[in-house]
């Protein structure tokens, strides 16, 4: 990237709460910061105009309907480089959870007769439908991974999304581990570089960062076990976020 | 060097004055969840607890911090490079046997060969060090390691008698800590105290190596464990808690953090664990650990066979951290006695 | 009226979520005017069934990353009255302040960011830095602000962390809570200088009297408890929300409308305004006669002042709550919760209004139903009936100025169309 | 009473970590992957380094890599390092020009024992990116050739455009007094010499055991084993063989703990090891077996997300 003309930038988003742009939003002073580095020429959520002329695209939302790849194609196209950004867009979310049911019975859980006017697919995230260069995880986005992404693109560095758990940054914090009160925790086995923030805060990790990449599940239904769960509530609570690709948690299980 | 006796009042006097001199680190207890506790600057005497039974992290992070900046940058030229060394002496209170140990050990292992010069500083910036002894639980196994009674780098070292402390005066420094706190001369009577504190000490530690350090290490180094290493593998998360609570753990990791405007930032080290997956991952995809249980037998080889070869002593001070932080479980103690059974086992059959 | 005129925006900047807005005049008739939700389903309701009750409470906050606080909030209602768990003083303190911050920031948002670029003509709040850089950083500061407070009571702004069934799982610093109450003194510049700024600004004039639905409560502006009020004079109940709002489908929309006596409603800060005016703090009273709102007010367009107001009235309530809570002081509070069989209902003021969440569970803790009614459908019937009436009146004037208003009603109502697509779409024809 | 430790602040060098500002005097591509650096320290110190030491660079705001010293610890005025593009530190140090600067900690570590080798037939065995590390070592003795038995390097590449210093190369195959075998995995249609891996010229040189010293250093760790093995087959005693190893680094002074193989460290101990010091050693040979298929010695692209 040359640095006579600023890198153009723009936000899009697919099915999501848009919480992650919020989060984006909220950056304050260093959204000025930002600005003087990069031209933002796309954001609907924050400005009117819209530009087909953009370097880097942030992505947040999962893909859900046929339309959605289209509109994701086309980005990939347009943009140089692409940035899935949060849990919908890296690991699918909760919109994934549906991905569990047929299709149609969704549908027609949540629009009864109507629900033939609806398109919907099984939710992905950007990456099962397009190659994404960077990733920033977390539900929402975490903004100190997001700043170290931005910061690494117009450095022209890789980024490897932190291979260790979640355990690590608790320890550091020098939390107390939720396990010593009595509670459940899928920290072990979620991706750190939130900062450790929901055990931080005296909660449990929800694993919205998604898997490291050899979680041992083994162990995990192992000790999860021992909290008198079934495997299914076991599957359940990986679930909530970890929904992309299908069969990953039943494979890794297997091959334990 | 003297023995003398301390009263709770007085304690507590000291305390507050060292809180008005020196930023004091010492032991606190959990806001929400009692019986738990952990090290951290104090704003007043009676957010101390002497009578703790153990911490999450050991004192080191006093002076080994888990996430330390220590270089400031600037990328233009001309390049301006500067260590961070704004912080000054401070004091550590209410440290354990082990953990003063522990810190003797990070001492040795850090000024050996090229001496780490950023730890050395950190450590002179100590001012004096309290210890305490201790109250412990089924976890330590402290007297398997011979570091019960560790004194260390302690300048005072306090144990609990009727009538307050008895205080063993290590050090000059400690000496001068005491100033014009009233001192009471120790009777008979307050030793026998300090006697029975330490057997009843001595007599809850239940947890044991099955055999000496020596033997351990032999059985190590003698290795065919591969059955017992990939059965702890199965259970192990690799997740590093072990290693990051452990008081004698000191490998680290070194990384960049750049500011906004993409010239100025920091350099900053934070602990590491070899249990993490790629610890040992180099450019280009080899992992030289890469297997669970690699990394598994790794820690244990470490801890009671390089490192106790290199410095004749293990690192490992029987504190028990790493088993109560493991969240799968995993016992040091009863791993260890798994090893030297499986060892003792094997011999007999051959 | 214009002979022939066709107005399709597509996908409608500076909202929360993906909208069109279709007009269309022919032969000097209005044929359509609507707003369209074109945001992709998210299926909620299918995902909650037989989750965990905690994991229906993190669910449901992620039903909207702007006001996840009140999701979470109605979430945790809903199930707190299904298992009929009663809260500590304090639990109910701590959740009304860190309320009050998601309002603040959910205004503050919309009226500095969203909003603010129609009055100065600007595409976005970017090229304001060099117009009224004082104002950006204002906004900024106000935001930042309310992002911390959030910080200090639930861990987090977007997506709070701190709050569980029955309490929080952490306990607040008090020293952080009196470094925020500090804050918000100084705050009370930066709202009189945003009632400043907008005081000089022209709100379209457009009136067109309706039902005001919110919230009310005996002792408080309500925004975190009270019963539903209609300002056709009516209260009931929270949980009996379903025997009074009658959600319907309408012909030129696939949206699901609301009706309650009227056969269009409108929530959010103007309903509260005018329900509640009384109960507003001083400040805020005093902002409100600055910017000429006064109750009632059929102007959907003060809306947005009218949300000013109330960043005031909650900048000063969370000051008082602060006071209260640090003479209590923060206590450690344990948690105690036993799931049990039931149906709870837990009702809100969300910044866009109320907000309805409902849950049956089984006694294992399991969700076994789940039904979110949320603020901007409720709006949308009302949306509609205002641009009906206002195409018309304004039809003479070129199509960029019809467009531009256009916009500008449907901003103000602040809609927020993920919150909105938990189960409403619309099949474009 | 005193605020500091006197003993402890006594061996305390505070700036262990502390890089000097070195300037690059020059920049050659030499090939699509590999750049030769020059380097110039600014506080106008020689380096000091010996044959087969490292040093540690900084690009500031990118990180910091254990780089070869590749030039001649006779050369002082500056120092020459060849980098490999191989992840951000390496790639930005590409992206470098002359008059930029970095960061340079070291000398580090133990070179060759080039004592040792005096009036010895020196072996010299490189594989890829295992020229540079050899290359002060091949300098040196150049520079006193008298002083030496017979010199034969061996060096093996991918790909011919992937052979480092082809100049120097030229250079050595002309002089008499070196034997140079050069080879290629995957030749092109110029290519004149050999086809194979490194251990196959090596099986066909006669040597003298007992007179021989080796020195190896080759690229990826699986072809260690295979060296080995050849050198061994050729009588060869473990003693007389010298490995330069790599693995992760981050203190470059015995501390850090990622460069830990069994019971010695690379930054310390190494990277020049004899090799029989490294036999029995399970995480120095074993870790030398070929990775399997399932062991994957591949892992994910970095940034491409996970599933
Ligand atoms: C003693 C020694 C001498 C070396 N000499 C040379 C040389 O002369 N020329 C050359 O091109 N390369 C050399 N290397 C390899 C070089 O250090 C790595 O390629 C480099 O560290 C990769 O870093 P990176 O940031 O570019 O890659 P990344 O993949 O981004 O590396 C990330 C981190 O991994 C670590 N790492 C990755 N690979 C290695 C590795 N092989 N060794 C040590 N740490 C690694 C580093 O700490 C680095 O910060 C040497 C390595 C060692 C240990
Ligand atoms: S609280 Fe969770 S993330 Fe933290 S150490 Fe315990 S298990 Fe790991
Ligand atoms: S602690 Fe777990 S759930 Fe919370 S932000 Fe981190 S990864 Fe997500
Ligand atoms: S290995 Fe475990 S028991 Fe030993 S010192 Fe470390 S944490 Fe304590």
């Amino acid at each position: 990237m040359t640095t006579q003309t600023k890198p153009r930038v723009a936000f899009f988003d697919f099915a999501c709460c848009e919480g992650c742009q919020l989060e984006v939003l909220s950056l304050e002073e260093q959204l000025l910061d930002m600005v003087e580095l990069v031209d933002i020429v796309t954001w609907r959520e924050a400005m009117s105009e819209k530009s087909d002329d953009y370097d880097i695209a942030f992505c947040e939302g999962s893909i859900t309907r046929e339309a959605d790849i289209e509109r994701i194609k086309h980005i990939r196209e347009t943009a140089d480089i692409l940035v899935s950004l949060g849990a919908c867009a890296t690991i699918g979310c909760h919109n994934a959870l549906k991905n569990q049911f047929s299709m149609d019975e969704v549908l027609y859980i949540v629009y009864g007769d109507r629900a033939e006017w609806f398109d919907t697919i099984p939710a992905r995230p950007i990456s099962a439908v397009v190659p994404v260069d960077y990733q920033v995880n977390g539900c929402p986005a975490s903004l100190p991974e997001f700043l170290t992404v931005f910061k690494h693109i117009l450095m022209g560095k890789e980024y490897k999304p932190p291979n260790q758990p979640v355990c690590v940054e608790c320890k550091l914090k020098d939390n107390l581990c939720v396990y010593d009160k009595g509670l459940l925790c899928l920290g072990p086995v979620t991706r750190c570089g939130c900062d450790a923030i929901c055990t931080s805060y005296g909660h449990t990790c929800f694993g919205c960062r998604g898997l490291v990449d050899e979680p041992n599940l083994n162990a995990a239904q192992d000790v999860l076990a021992k909290y008198g769960l079934s495997v299914e509530e076991i599957v359940g609570k990986f679930r909530v976020y970890n929904n992309w690709p299908e069969l990953s948690l039943e494979e890794s299980q297997s091959d334990g | 060097m003297s023995i003398c006796v301390i009263e709770h009042d007085e304690l507590c006097a000291l305390v507050e004055r060292l809180i008005r001199q020196w930023p004091v680190m010492g032991p606190r207890q959990r806001k929400q969840q009692p019986g738990f506790y952990y090290f951290d600057w104090l704003r007043s005497a009676d957010e101390l607890v002497w009578d703790y039974v153990t911490t999450t992290l050991p004192p080191k992070k006093a002076f080994f911090p888990p996430r330390e900046p220590f270089l400031e940058f600037s990328r233009p030229d001309p390049a301006k490079v500067r260590p961070i060394t704004d912080q000054g002496p401070f004091v550590l209170l209410g440290v354990h046997p082990c953990d003063l140990a522990a810190i003797e050990q990070l001492d040795i292992a850090y000024s050996d060969n090229a001496a780490d010069g950023r730890y050395l500083a950190n450590r002179a910036r100590t001012t004096a060090i309290i210890g305490v002894d201790c109250w412990p639980d089924e976890y330590c196994f402290c007297t398997s390691v011979g570091t019960e009674q560790a004194r260390g780098p302690a300048d005072l070292f306090l144990t609990p008698i009727g009538r307050g402390y008895l205080v063993e005066v290590r050090t000059p420094r400690g000496q001068k800590l005491l100033g014009d706190t009233a001192q009471l001369l120790a009777t008979d009577e307050d030793e026998a105290d300090a006697a029975y504190f330490r057997s009843e000490k001595q007599r809850r530690i239940t947890a044991q190596l099955e055999t000496t350090v020596e033997q351990f290490a032999d059985i190590l180094a003698e290795g065919g464990l591969t059955e017992v290493w990939q059965k702890v593998a199965d259970r192990c998360y690799s997740c590093g808690s072990c290693n990051l609570v452990c008081p004698t753990c000191f490998c680290f990791d070194i990384n960049d953090d750049i500011n906004l405007d993409l010239t100025t930032g920091t350099r900053i080290r934070t602990w590491d664990s070899c249990q993490l997956p790629d610890f040992a991952l180099v450019a280009g995809g080899y992992n030289f650990r890469r297997e669970r249980w690699e990394r598994v037998r790794h820690r244990w080889h470490r801890k009671f066979l390089y490192l106790y070869t290199q410095y004749g002593q293990p690192f490992c001070t029987g504190c028990g951290r790493c088993s109560r932080a493991c969240t799968a479980d995993i016992n040091l103690v009863e791993v260890s006695n798994d090893l030297i059974a499986y060892a003792q086992r094997e011999k007999r059959n051959v | 009226m214009a002979d022939r005129l066709n107005i399709n925006i597509e996908h409608l900047t500076r909202v929360e979520g993906h909208g069109n807005i279709v007009v269309n005049i022919a032969e000097g008739r209005l044929e359509e005017a609507r707003f369209e939700i074109v945001e992709a389903p998210r299926f909620f309701e299918a995902i909650l069934r037989g989750r965990d009750y905690e994991e229906v409470v993190h669910i449901a906050a992620r039903v909207c990353g702007i006001c996840s606080i009140s999701h979470s909030c109605a979430a945790l209602k809903a199930t707190e009255a299904a298992f009929g768990v009663e809260l500590s003083e304090q639990t109910l303190l701590l959740r009304r302040l860190a309320y009050n911050g998601e309002i603040i920031g959910s205004h503050v948002l919309h009226v500095y960011f969203l909003a603010a670029p129609d009055f100065f003509e600007l595409p976005s709040i970017f090229p304001m830095i060099d117009i009224d850089k004082d104002a950006v950083l204002r906004a900024m500061r106000l935001k930042k602000l309310a992002y911390d407070l959030c910080k200090a009571v639930v861990g987090r702004h977007t997506h709070p962390v701190a709050m569980t069934v029955g309490g929080f799982s952490f306990v607040q610093d008090e020293r952080e809570l009196a470094q925020i109450r500090t804050r918000l003194l100084d705050a009370i510049e930066d709202t009189k200088e945003t009632v400043r700024l907008f005081k000089e600004l022209t709100v379209p004039q457009f009136e067109r009297e309706t039902e005001y639905v919110s919230l009310k409560h005996p002792d408080r502006y309500a925004l975190y408890d009270g019963e539903i009020y209609s300002s056709e004079g009516e209260t009931v109940e929270a949980d009996q929300y379903q025997e009074v709002i009658e959600e319907y489908v309408v012909r030129h929309s696939t949206a699901k409308h609301a009706r309650w006596h009227r056969p269009e409603y409108m929530v959010g800060a103007l309903a509260r305004i005018n329900n509640n005016f009384e109960q507003l703090h001083p400040l805020a009273k005093e902002a409100a006669a600055e910017l000429g709102l006064t109750a009632p007010c059929f102007n959907p367009f003060m809306n947005t002042i009218a949300q000013i107001v109330e960043i005031a009235h909650c900048v000063e309530d969370s000051m008082a709550l602060i006071d209260a809570i640090l003479q209590r002081g923060v206590q450690e509070e344990p948690l105690q919760v036993t799931p049990q069989a039931g149906r709870g209902v837990g009702a809100i003021e969300a910044p866009r209004g109320i907000l309805f969440h409902d849950y049956e569970y089984n006694e294992a803790g399991k969700c076994v139903s789940a039904n979110l009614v949320i603020p901007t459908a409720q709006n949308l019937a009302n949306l509609d009936a205002d641009m009906r009436q206002m195409v018309p009146q304004i039809a003479t004037q070129t199509k960029d100025q019809i467009t531009r208003q256009l916009e500008m009603l449907v901003r103000a109502y602040d809609p927020c169309i993920s919150c909105a697509t938990h189960r409403l779409t619309v099949k474009l024809s | 009473m005193s605020e500091s430790d006197p003993q402890l602040s006594a061996s305390a060098n505070v700036e262990t970590y502390q890089p000097t500002i070195a300037h690059i005097t020059r920049a050659d591509e030499l090939t699509s992957t590999e750049m030769l650096l020059e380097l110039q320290l600014d506080d106008g110190q020689v380096l000091g380094h010996a044959a087969g030491q490292f040093v540690q660079v900084s690009v500031f705001g990118v990180g910091e890599a254990p780089i070869s010293v590749c030039s001649s610890p006779t050369q002082t005025g500056s120092f020459e390092l060849c980098v490999r593009a191989a992840g951000n530190v390496t790639n930005a140090l590409h992206r470098l020009e002359v008059g930029d600067w970095v960061g340079i900690r070291g000398p580090y570590g133990h070179g060759f024992p080039v004592e040792e080798m005096v009036r010895k037939d020196i072996l010299i065995v490189a594989g890829g990116i295992g020229l540079p590390p050899l290359r002060p070592l091949i300098n040196l003795v150049l520079e006193n050739r008298e002083q030496y038995g017979r010199l034969i390097i061996v060096y093996g590449a991918r790909l011919p455009k992937e052979l480092l210093f082809k100049d120097e190369l030229d250079s050595w195959a002309d002089r008499g007094d070196v034997e140079l075998y050069v080879i290629v995995e995957q030749p092109d249609d110029d290519w004149p010499g050999p086809v194979g891996v490194v251990t196959v010229p090596l099986r066909d040189i006669d040597i003298e055991p007992a007179q021989t010293v080796v020195a190896a250093a080759v690229g990826p760790p699986v072809m260690y084993r295979f060296v080995a093995f050849e050198l061994l087959g050729k009588n060869i005693a473990a003693e007389n063989i010298y490995f330069s190893l790599e693995r992760r680094m981050k203190c470059g002074v015995g501390k850090c703990g990622h460069c830990q193989l069994n019971n010695l460290y690379v930054c310390v101990d190494g990277p020049v090891f004899c090799y029989s010091d490294l036999q029995g050693l399970d995480e120095a040979v074993e870790a030398w077996a070929p990775p399997t298929a399932e062991a994957g010695g591949e892992r994910q692209e970095p940034g491409k997300g996970h599933g």
